[in-house]
């Protein structure tokens, strides 16, 4: 793998580009902008960052204020407070009038490692996902990042995305190309399928690798978007290989393992089993790296889950 | 001093705006009746004076703004709309119907000449200052109106709000306070107390206006005084009765969310004549 | 049918338990005549707090006073209950597990003419995303006044869906309620209706209906969605090979969602999910608002003929 | 002891606490010391001399209370238990680590003495207002200390306790602004100014008391004032952001930044030779 890219870097960074390009676009900070790296956007066009102090829920409604009078309003906190404090204001004051503002969740998942339980997201996926017309986008790595903020501004609408605190091994190559909505086939494999979002999809490549060492074919599916759910590709692996596990930096609750199973379910298919964070709330730990193996999320277990998995099928 | 003549007719497009309200409501359906007669003058005096509007063209870009942060009085504003034509004049009769553009709340989505949608209480003032602030990047001169409850106050919000506006120095937004004491438990002071109302604001930044929200020659005075004021956002305490032009009504925390009987009913229009 | 609203039985449940326990303090957000705490506060001045409207704060207060040996039941809006005070749900009483029990009225399209604000239609997702919470659908009168009393016994916290609707009793009246457990209220071999709250009524209808078509679907009440009763789900997959869930909230990431997690992973059905298509909805009477908004009966049944099509 | 002698024993212990507190986030490398180390004579004068509290008894129902509701200054609170023994000192440096009961932000099931959990900002001021109203219907006289962010100030939950607390009159529940000027982005002038401070408490009707909080005799004596008085007070007390460390004071960069080895040596040379 070609190097690893600070995601939170890679989402101020395209805020820049599209700024540069876009006079319409705003940014609101609440008292975190050198963390999510709106600082980025506020050295260039310092005119069009509005920092609002320590006050999500009153951020959340200038963003829709300056929606309502034609600006592309983006709004980042950390993922936890974006989406848990203001919830209520992105519910009525975003996505129930369809405004055109997008929000940042950033230091996602538990990339907010040091800090603890409270400042770590795991349900943000699960609450914005059920919420009417709403986007919800989860990249995978740096160059997807990229992407997937310029797709966000594109839309016209709600979106939230989900941005991780932390240098993602690069999959991508500069000139791909992000699709909203569309899954990437990231492996093909015919025996079984790990769907993954976010970070989780390197995790996932990794698991595939060590599945072929016992001689299993494994798909990997990058779901970079969580709502719309690409379902045409989810039914495919539900009817071509032998089951899906879903592999998210989120509680296994609501989150991407939820919206799959509701999918596999509806249509009849086969088993889908989830990785994730198992209910239960974070903690602070020294290392990245430290906590994902303490809840799971590691290729090793996803590995052994497919195992079960086939065991069962 | 506001002159006479236009605060005779002003006076007279409130009482239409109380009669509307009150048909809006009838004697068969239930709705926010005190909180919206509590600011029928107000309304009127936006509406039908200080605002810069063009009813045939809702979304004429350099309107002036008006939100209710307390999305529930909603009738007085529908009143105003359906008088000035954005609103087709049967939907008086469908208040919360299915489908109608007379919501519970205001939705922008379905109504012509609401500006956002309210109802769940605080979050009005929040998006008013982000209106103001998005009108002034925009180089464009309208301003931004909104009324703001003082049950409302109770929401830490409009809080972060009010100090994000003194921040920002908005002076395109003038914030009325529609001070009728009364919230949906019933007295104010009791639920939760908010006094003193003027000197939160002012320790909050804001430039402050106190008069009494009844009176059309002061809201009108209030509006010049606010139209003066620069790098400052502007608070009219507006002292208010709630349930205010119908008898029964007035200070009664029972119509926050009213029912009229039939005599009930009919002695509100006879009042509102 | 005999009928009671919702709120009513909570409020009356209330008093009730205060009676029982001194320790139990209820706190309002300036809707207790709509909640109807207010009973509580009339008879029990002194361990009743309205905050007045700052929904955050009261969550928070509740947590302190559940810290210090208190057993609160916070009750607004349930909109306002989980997501305009989600943040400190989760973070001051989810997380340390508070013993706070969050009464939260006027769930789902109850409070109809409000229009889509005052809807609550993905709280559920919201607070069964939170770990160590207890999630409790209520669906009639008798059952809302055993569920306050179990939830006020378990120590931990609970988050309880009322409803403002006058809703039939349509549970026998020693119907048991037990945390955790869901109730098979008929017995059935061709498929499986799973429902909570307001809409079991409709759903008993409904297999009603089937029944006069030859279908034989079992009904399961499902009151706690959270932790959910795998055990009656796996159950009743294997044997029926069908469920239909419905729900008076989003299909996404309620208690359509919750059974298939669980039967994705241990007895895959096909299924079927009744309910808000992700969508707001608007102003309207409530019985129009089920109806128009997919939870009508000729829904249920339609969902019942649809996964029965695709069971293999 | 004297009171010369008492103030001056106090601030020894806020030296003391500076130094463990650099050298818990230096361990670590994470942690944040800013917040923590302005915030030492407050919690010093609290945990060794006007709280009523017992390490043995952790959950003593009599107890006073104390909720950082600025959680991340957590490293200045678990060096105040530690000193006071409510566990071994040694715990200090597992500060962050997996496993370790001393997480990032308080956590009131984990580590004894921490009496509310706290991290997401504006919260503890009011799970405080809810313990002083226990309080009060229980009967008990213990008191709820608040130590409040400036910046925090921006949360509009925290207006919603203040307008509470007076309402409920819960005389005890008593707040202090760590107003060091500084938060996160920036100093709070500029990011979302909280002045005019004390006309804005008086608005909501609070008795203001306003002190250097680095002076340990204004510190003991405002705490010993608003438990004296029968009605709302809060203290806000003006101090330095990295209070101690001179590289550190004022600047937000500090706000949660981990030292070096050479800046952990130069913080703990200022911070004087302790007793260790």
């Amino acid at each position: 793998m070609a190097g690893k890219l600070e995601m939170r870097e890679c989402y101020g960074q395209a805020l820049v580009e599209a700024g540069r390009e876009n006079e319409r676009i705003v940014l609101l900070e609440a008292d975190l902008r050198k963390s999510t790296m709106g600082e980025l956007f506020r050295q260039e066009f310092p005119e069009r960052l509005f920092e609002v102090g320590i006050a999500e829920q009153n951020m959340i409604g200038m963003a829709a204020g300056f929606a309502l009078t034609g600006w592309i309003a983006v709004a980042s906190s950390f993922a936890v407070f974006a989406s848990g404090r203001a919830f209520e204001q992105i519910r009525q004051s975003v996505a129930l009038p369809r405004l055109n503002v997008k929000i940042g969740g950033s230091s996602a998942g538990l990339t907010d490692t040091g800090d603890g339980a409270t400042h770590q997201s795991i349900a943000d996926l699960a609450i914005m996902r059920a919420l009417p017309n709403m986007t919800v986008l989860s990249p995978a790595d740096g160059i997807e990042m990229k992407g997937a903020v310029k797709a966000m501004l594109e839309v016209d609408g709600p979106v939230y995305i989900r941005v991780g605190r932390i240098a993602a091994p690069t999959l991508y190559d500069e000139d791909y190309k992000f699709e909203l909505g569309k899954i990437v086939v990231m492996r093909p494999g015919k025996d079984v399928t790990l769907a993954a979002t976010g970070t989780m999809v390197h995790v996932a490549l990794e698991a595939a690798e060590l599945l072929a060492k016992d001689g299993i074919d494994a798909r990997v599916l990058n779901v970079h978007t969580i709502k719309p759910l690409d379902e045409e590709a989810i039914l495919a692996a539900a009817r071509e290989t032998a089951g899906i596990v879903t592999v998210e930096e989120h509680n296994i609750i609501g989150g991407l393992g939820s919206a799959v199973a509701e999918v596999v379910s509806a249509a009849g298919g086969g088993p889908v089993v989830r990785v994730g964070v198992e209910d239960v709330f974070g903690q602070s730990a020294n290392s990245y790296e430290e906590l994902l193996a303490a809840y799971g999320l590691t290729p090793a277990n996803v590995r052994a889950k497919a195992q079960s998995l086939l065991q069962r099928a | 001093m506001a002159d006479p003549k236009l605060v005779a007719e002003l006076e007279e497009k409130a009482k239409m705006i109380r009669r509307n309200i009150v048909e809006m409501i009838g004697d068969t359906r239930r709705g926010h009746l005190g909180g919206s007669l509590s600011i029928a003058d107000i309304v009127a005096v936006l509406y039908y004076h200080t605002m810069r509007l063009r009813p045939g063209d809702p979304s004429w870009e350099d309107r002036d703004r008006f939100l209710l942060s307390k999305g529930h009085a909603a009738l007085a504003q529908y009143a105003a709309l359906i008088d000035l034509g954005y609103i087709p004049k049967e939907e008086l009769y469908k208040l919360k119907d299915l489908g109608s553009m007379t919501q519970g709340h205001p939705d922008m989505r379905k109504t012509p000449g609401i500006e956002a949608g309210t109802g769940s209480l605080g979050q009005g003032l929040s998006v008013a200052v982000g209106m103001a602030l998005g009108l002034r990047l925009a180089g464009k001169d309208s301003k931004v109106y909104v009324i703001v409850g003082d049950g409302e106050l109770n929401e830490g919000q409009i809080w972060e709000a009010a100090m994000a506006a003194a921040h920002y120095e908005v002076d395109n937004l003038v914030a009325f306070l529609d001070y009728n004491g009364l919230q949906a438990t019933g007295c104010c002071a009791e639920t939760m107390r908010t006094e003193p109302l003027p000197e939160k604001w002012a320790a909050f930044g804001w430039h402050v206006i106190n008069i009494d929200g009844h009176d059309i020659g002061q809201i009108l005075d209030a509006l010049d005084e606010a139209a003066a004021v620069r790098e400052k956002p502007v608070m009219i305490v507006a002292k208010t009765v709630k349930g205010k032009g119908v008898s029964f009504a007035e200070n009664v925390a029972g119509f926050h969310h009213g029912e009229m009987t039939t005599e009930q009913y009919k002695q509100a229009l006879a009042e509102l004549a | 049918m005999k009928a009671k609203a919702l709120r009513d039985a909570f409020g009356e449940a209330l008093v009730e338990l205060g009676r029982e326990n001194e320790d139990v303090v209820v706190l309002d957000a300036d809707v207790a005549g709509s909640t109807r705490t207010k009973m509580f506060g009339d008879v029990y001045p002194d361990r009743f707090f309205n905050v007045g409207i700052a929904e955050a704060n009261m969550m928070n207060i509740a947590a302190g006073l559940a810290a210090c040996g208190k057993i609160p039941f916070v009750s607004t809006f349930s909109f306002l209950a989980c997501l305009r005070a989600g943040d400190q749900l989760r973070t001051s009483i989810a997380y340390p597990r508070l013993n706070v029990k969050v009464g939260a009225g006027y769930g789902g399209l109850s409070d109809s003419f409000d229009g889509p604000t005052h809807h609550s239609l993905c709280d559920i997702a919201v607070v069964r995303s939170m770990p160590n919470m207890t999630v409790v659908v209520v669906s009639d009168p008798n059952q809302t006044k055993k569920a306050v009393k179990v939830v006020a016994a378990y120590d931990g916290p609970v988050y309880l869906r009322l409803s403002r609707a006058e809703v039939p009793y349509v549970l026998p009246e020693d119907a048991p309620f037990v945390l955790g457990k869901g109730n098979l209220l008929r017995e059935g071999s061709d498929l499986t209706l799973v429902v909570a709250g307001v809409p079991l009524a409709r759903t008993l209808e409904a297999a009603d209906r089937l029944a006069k078509e030859g279908l034989q679907a079992r009904v399961i009440e499902m009151p706690t969605i959270k932790p959910i009763d795998r055990e009656i789900l796996v159950q009743a997959a294997r044997e029926t090979g069908a469920v239909v869930t419905i729900e008076e909230h989003n299909i996404m990431a309620g208690l359509g969602s919750a059974v298939a997690e669980a039967l994705a992973q241990e007895a895959p059905v096909p299924m079927e999910f009744v309910g808000i298509k992700d969508t707001f909805c608007e102003s309207g009477p409530y019985d129009a608002l089920l109806d128009r908004y997919g939870l009508s009966v000729d829904d249920i049944v339609a969902a019942a003929k649809a996964v029965l099509g695709r069971k293999s | 002891m004297s009171s010369q002698e008492l103030i001056q024993d106090l601030k020894e212990r806020a030296r003391q606490l500076r130094r463990d507190v650099v050298e818990m986030v230096y361990r670590a490398q994470s942690g944040h010391l800013g917040g923590s180390l302005s915030a030492a004579e407050i919690v010093a004068a609290l945990y060794f001399h006007q709280m009523r509290i017992d390490p043995q008894n952790p959950q003593d129902p009599n107890r006073d209370r104390f909720i950082p509701s600025k959680g991340h200054a957590a490293p200045i609170l678990y060096a105040a238990l530690a000193a006071r023994g409510f566990f071994p000192r040694e715990d200090l440096w597992t500060l962050r680590q997996v496993g370790s009961h001393l997480q990032g932000h308080p956590d009131m099931r984990k580590t004894p003495g921490v009496d509310m959990t706290s991290g997401s900002l504006g919260q503890g001021f009011a799970a405080g207002l809810g313990m002083a109203l226990a309080g009060k219907l229980n009967g008990q006289d213990y008191q709820v200390y608040c130590l409040l962010g400036d910046g925090e100030l921006n949360e509009g939950e925290i207006w919603e306790t203040a307008m509470a607390a007076v309402h409920f009159k819960a005389h005890n529940l008593i707040p202090i602004v760590d107003f060091n000027k500084v938060q996160l982005d920036g100093p709070v002038s500029e990011i979302m100014p909280i002045e005019p401070l004390r006309a804005k408490w008086e608005a909501f009707n609070w008795h203001v008391l306003e002190i250097d909080g680095h002076d340990m005799n204004q510190v003991v004596e405002a705490l010993a004032e608003a438990r004296r008085l029968d009605r709302c007070v809060v203290i806000i007390a003006h101090t330095v952001k990295g209070k101690g460390v001179s590289f550190m004071e004022n600047r937000h960069q500090w706000h949660g930044q981990p030292p070096n080895e050479e800046q952990y040596r130069r913080a703990m040379e200022e911070l004087g030779g302790g007793q260790e």
